[in-house]
């Protein structure tokens, strides 16, 4: 049996709950698929974002499965598998701002990003020097919530994971202000993470390699994005 | 408003049956950790007045400290070290790790820090039993054992009685506390809800009223227990 | 006194027995031999070491040297550390105890039990005795102390009287052959101490052994094979009611008897 | 352990620590001024505020301070973006911040517990020094300020510094609404650091501190006011 | 008594005073005319409604029907609601209070100040006085009633006595035109009695206005211009402390008076 970690708070389309309180998104079915593909029964196991690196090592859980970004900072203290998927980051704020996602058009702006993330630490090595606050969050959620609420003027996040919000009724005054890159900081893609040294890592990488051979994570991906999600 | 209240209902779109779930988990932890509490406050107790210094020494460290830290920093510390000591020691020791669920953890570390409460409060019931009473039991042959089981716990209830039921809300209400190392309980299900609806006013207040419900209930309940075990005393 | 031959039929036997608290030397050398059927009183100041005595018997207090036979059993020791000489084997003492029963001059019922539980208490747990049985002897021991109608009461709602009778039934509920009673009248009011002598006189008739500790002379005198006068942890005069209240010897002992009537 | 990252992150502890401070001392001295009229009114308020008074105490203990941080952070505060104009008001910049929310529910807190405790130290003094006070024709007010609060607080001073400590404890649960405290801090840290224990175990050491610099302090003020209370 | 032409210059001066408790009728019209100088005792049975009388003179206790006048100025009421007239001006309570200085049977000092706190504590925060004036006066007062040496303990740890001294001097700062003492002595020993009694007594010499429940009849017969007896809510007897004592009339009064002696 391997426990997968997943962040408790809901990180629509990759996890969420829904009305019932299952779990659904492209991520628990990838995350279902390679399982299946590596002939294991998986648990999921929703752990606090800021926790769930020493979630792994307390061995709590066996791996992660959250959208976490490959990263040098990360592979300081964990493994990964090869990438699952790969979308960038975005700045997303209200329609009527001047705001195009460099430094300086966030100058004097509250800039929100969850706490622990990859851009968490993009907020702090490009805006930190111009916004007048960098305020990060338990939860992708409770910043789009502050958003909303005009508690922070932009956010910063997956692309993706904002399309969600900004297709619901909170959400429909914003909209992306532009597509963040710095390799150093996103590193190489969202992969697996993994105890160093743990053989889980060949398994976790041979199932991802069949069920990109075999067809189902295409089947997988169309269901939710209209696009490559997995990327070049 | 009124659509958002169907958000509470029991059917789709109503998060009713995952509130449910919560609250269910919610009263399993707080009653594991509240039954582990007890039996740490009772051996706790009885080592503080009986014991050899040295478990004297390390249960007023244990008590003070516990006590002194706040329970947010108690439950990250002892759930992530805990956890981690525990499957160390057990691999140093040749086994395998063990498979800490998390309900078994939430009701290890909030039992931990609960057992440092119930010492104090049962010692001091414990010290409240007029000494005669034990002695009474030493001298008609009962054993040490017999005389702590049969007359110190009996006699030293309604002294801990409102002592513990105060702790019984207390951990009720520090299951919350574990929504922030993301465990599925009320507290955790409730904020999802909140996040996945934005309906956060919604959610909150209904979680309010569920805890403050479960609340007026215990209180209830403890006040009929609490009458049960007066009924020895003259009224006052 | 003290010359021993007759140890094998003492019920309660104790040799030069001393307990210190702490710097207080309470008792210094009491000498007591109490056989089959001996009622003796013990008498004396305030302070002067009885209760202590008392309890030092059944080991309510750790005797600080000397050495005490229950029944011709001497009791094990081991060797005295910080003033006080622990028992050798918790077992004995157990035992022995259920020969010793204790009236307590505070009563020292249990408040969360009914009156028949406490009286029931020892005989099942201690003795082991079935709940049948124990109900049975309890209830017709209750009977004896007048107290049947009371059986199902709490403790707390019974008079000091009435709470006196009930501990001594739960005391004879052992069927002890000895019985300690520590000033079992003191806390009483007056009309109650007649009700709480008579049944003390009851069980002295039917040949236990009774020590008891009492300020009541009238009774002490009536009531007793011998009485002993203790002061400053001592015995200062001991004898027959006669020979203690109207031949008195000691000086002190004199002026507290006096002082008494 | 490796306490090697301290030097680096000395600056935001202890501006985690003043906030905490700030947090603790605000809402402390706001909530015990909520609590005497909160005391008082169920002592000799008319009933209908006394029920007020009560149904707020038994609401706020009811519940977790969690729950209510978080009420009134994400649920009242999502309400005044909808109110026109606000965002042009000279309310909005304190409205959109934290702190405010945190020491809103902090200081609500504090009125429910301390309101209770407050209830019985009112009552707890003894009749005839009120009719004493006012047959020597004091006014109800100095009566109050004069005599009758600090009576009460007197007999319930032990419990407040209780309370107080409790207080400090509940602070970390700020963090969780974006404020970095000290805990807020701590957290920011093992994020950086990927270190488990060591900045938790630091500043568990320092509410430790914390605490005992508290019970100190009203260790020495318990010891200035006379003991025994005439019954 | 009771036809008025003197109102101007009575110290207090009460005229059919009734009080209700719900249905309870514990004052029946009581009338008093207390001039300055004049000492009265009221006496009368245990639940009379003597301590009720005193305590509706300053309004402790609200009346329910009648007029009450502090230094000829009469007490302003709004028309009784529930049994119970409301003083129509705040003001004018606060400031007749200050002349009116009121001893309680069980002294009720201020437990959170020194004693002289608590006799600084009505000049400096109702009249106004400075602190270093209060200061002065206070201390001379407490020396007047020996208890100087006193100053800065607690209440807590004074003697019975002592408190009542200290509850004398407290209400004695105010500078009262009159003053109301509710037995004054009942709480306390024998011993301390006499003390408080001296207190007493040198007030009255100095001239003051005193109202005075008290049980000590040999005292109330000694210091009294006037004695008050009081049975079941009327005053059932008045006048010289001689015509009361000796040359009782009522006989309900004169029960009284034998069975106090
Ligand atoms: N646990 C104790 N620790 C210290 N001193 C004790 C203790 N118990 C008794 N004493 C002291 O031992 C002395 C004898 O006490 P004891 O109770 O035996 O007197 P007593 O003869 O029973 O007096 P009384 O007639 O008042 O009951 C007293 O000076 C008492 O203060
Ligand atoms: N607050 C109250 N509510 C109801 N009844 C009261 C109240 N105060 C006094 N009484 C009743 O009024 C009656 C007179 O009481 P009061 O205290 O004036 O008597 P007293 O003459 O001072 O008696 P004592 O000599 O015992 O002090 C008593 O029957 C008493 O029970
Ligand atoms: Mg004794
Ligand atoms: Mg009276």
């Amino acid at each position: 049996e391997i426990k997968l970690g997943l962040d408790s708070a809901p990180y629509p389309p990759f996890a969420d709950v829904d009305a019932s309180g299952a779990r659904k998104g492209f991520e628990i079915e990838l995350g279902n698929a390679i399982c299946k593909a590596m002939n294991e029964t998986c648990v999921w196991t929703p752990i606090a974002w800021d926790g769930i690196i020493p979630a792994l090592n307390s061995k709590k859980i066996d791996a992660i499965f959250a959208s976490m970004s490959i990263t040098e900072k990360r592979l300081k203290v964990i493994d990964f598998s090869n990438k699952y998927y790969n979308t960038p980051a975005a700045m997303v704020a209200p329609k009527d701002m001047a705001i195009d996602g460099s430094p300086e058009s966030v100058k004097g702006k509250i800039v929100g990003v969850q706490g622990s993330t990859t851009h968490a630490d993009y907020a702090k090595k490009h805006l930190g020097g111009t916004a007048a606050e960098v305020k990060s969050y338990q939860g992708f959620d409770e910043h789009n919530a502050d958003l909303a609420a005009g508690r922070v003027d932009a956010v910063v996040g997956d692309s993706l994971a904002f399309q969600a919000f900004l297709d619901s009724d909170a959400g429909s005054k914003f909209e992306i202000k532009g597509i963040l890159n710095d390799e150093a900081v996103f590193g190489k893609g969202v992969g697996v993470g993994l105890r160093k040294g743990d053989a889980l890592k060949e398994k976790f990488n041979a199932a991802i390699a069949k069920i990109r051979d075999d067809g189902t994570y295409d089947a997988i991906a169309k269901k939710y994005f209209s696009f490559d999600i997995y990327g070049k | 408003m009124f659509e958002s209240l169907q958000l509470l209902w029991i059917e789709t779109p109503g998060r009713g049956l995952s509130l449910l779930a919560g609250l269910v988990s919610t009263i399993q932890i707080a009653v594991g950790a509240y039954a582990l509490g007890l039996i740490i406050g009772l051996f706790g107790a009885l080592g503080k007045i009986n014991g050899p210094a040295p478990l004297k020494w390390l249960l007023e460290i244990y008590t003070t400290l516990i006590r002194a830290v706040p329970e947010l920093v108690l439950i990250l510390l002892l759930y992530y070290a805990g956890t981690a000591a525990l499957n160390n020691m057990l691999e140093s020791f040749g086994y395998e790790t063990a498979n800490i669920s998390g309900l078994v953890a939430g009701i290890l570390v909030l039992g931990f820090v609960q057992g440092a409460y119930s010492t104090e409060v049962i010692r001091a019931a414990m010290l409240a039993v007029p000494k005669g009473q034990v002695e009474a039991a030493q001298a008609f042959g009962m054993s040490r054992r017999q005389s702590v089981l049969r007359i110190l716990i009996p006699a030293m209830i309604p002294f801990a009685l409102p002592g513990l039921s105060n702790l019984w809300l207390i951990v009720t209400k520090d299951t919350a506390l574990l929504a922030v190392v993301g465990f599925f309980e009320l507290a955790t299900t409730v904020r999802e809800s909140a996040a996945s609806t934005q309906k956060y006013l919604l959610f909150y207040l209904a979680a309010a009223a569920i805890y403050l419900t479960l609340t007026l209930v215990s209180n209830v309940i403890f006040r009929r227990i609490e009458n049960r075990y007066r009924r020895g005393q003259a009224a006052v | 006194m003290g010359d021993g031959q007759q140890a094998a039929t003492s019920a309660i036997r104790v040799d030069n027995l001393h307990k210190n608290f702490g710097d207080l030397e309470v008792l210094k050398g009491v000498d007591l031999d109490a056989h089959d059927g001996d009622v003796i009183s013990i008498i004396g100041a305030s302070g002067s070491g009885k209760s202590t005595f008392l309890r030092c018997i059944n080991l309510l207090e750790l005797p600080s040297s000397g050495s005490i036979s229950i029944a011709g059993e001497p009791i094990l020791f081991n060797p005295a550390k910080k003033g006080e000489m622990h028992p050798a084997d918790r077992k004995q003492i157990q035992r022995l105890r259920t020969n010793l029963g204790m009236v307590f001059q505070s009563f020292n019922l249990w408040g969360h039990m009914t009156v028949l539980q406490n009286v029931m208490e020892a005989p099942v747990h201690v003795l082991g005795q079935s709940k049948a049985e124990a109900r049975e002897k309890s209830e017709a021991m209750l009977h004896r102390v007048g107290l049947y109608e009371k059986k199902d009461q709490y403790p707390a709602f019974l008079s000091g009287g009435q709470q006196q009778r009930a501990a001594i039934a739960r005391a004879l509920a052992l069927e002890p052959q000895a019985m300690l009673f520590d000033e079992p009248t003191s806390a009483l009011d007056p009309e109650l101490v007649g009700e709480v002598l008579k049944v003390i006189r009851g069980i002295a008739d039917e040949g236990r052994t009774l020590i008891l500790v009492t300020h009541e002379m009238a009774f002490a005198k009536d009531v007793s094979s011998k009485v002993v006068f203790l002061h400053q942890g001592l015995v200062e005069e001991e004898g027959t009611p006669d020979q203690v209240f109207n031949q008195t010897k000691s000086e002190r002992c004199k002026a507290f008897v006096k002082s008494v009537h | 352990m490796d306490w090697s990252w301290i030097p680096e992150y000395s600056d935001r502890l202890i501006s985690g620590f003043w906030l905490t401070l700030q947090l603790l001392l605000m809402s402390a001295t706001m909530g015990f001024m909520l609590a005497i009229p909160i005391g008082l009114v169920q002592n000799t308020g008319p009933k209908w505020l006394s029920m007020i008074a009560r149904g707020f105490c038994t609401t706020i203990r009811g519940t977790p301070l969690l729950i209510q941080l978080w009420l009134i952070y994400y649920g009242v505060g999502s309400l005044f973006p909808d109110i026109d104009g606000i965002r042009e008001s000279f309310l909005w910049p304190y409205l959109r911040a934290a702190f405010p929310y945190a020491v809103t529910a902090f200081t609500l807190s504090v009125a429910g517990y301390t309101g209770e405790i407050m209830r019985g130290a009112f009552a707890g003094v003894p009749k005839g020094e009120l009719e004493a006070a006012r047959a020597m024709g004091m006014s109800p007010f100095k009566v109050l300020v004069r005599i009758w609060l600090p009576r009460a607080v007197q007999n319930v001073f032990p419990t407040l510094a209780g309370e107080f400590v409790l207080t400090l404890k509940a602070t970390p649960l700020a963090a969780t609404i974006t404020i970095y405290e000290l805990f807020g801090r701590s957290t920011e840290i093992r994020q950086d650091t990927f270190r488990v224990y060591e900045p938790l175990l630091l500043v568990a050491g320092i509410y430790i501190l914390m605490t005992a610099v508290i019970v100190v302090i009203f260790r020495w003020f318990e010891n200035r006011i006379p003991k025994p209370s005439i019954a």
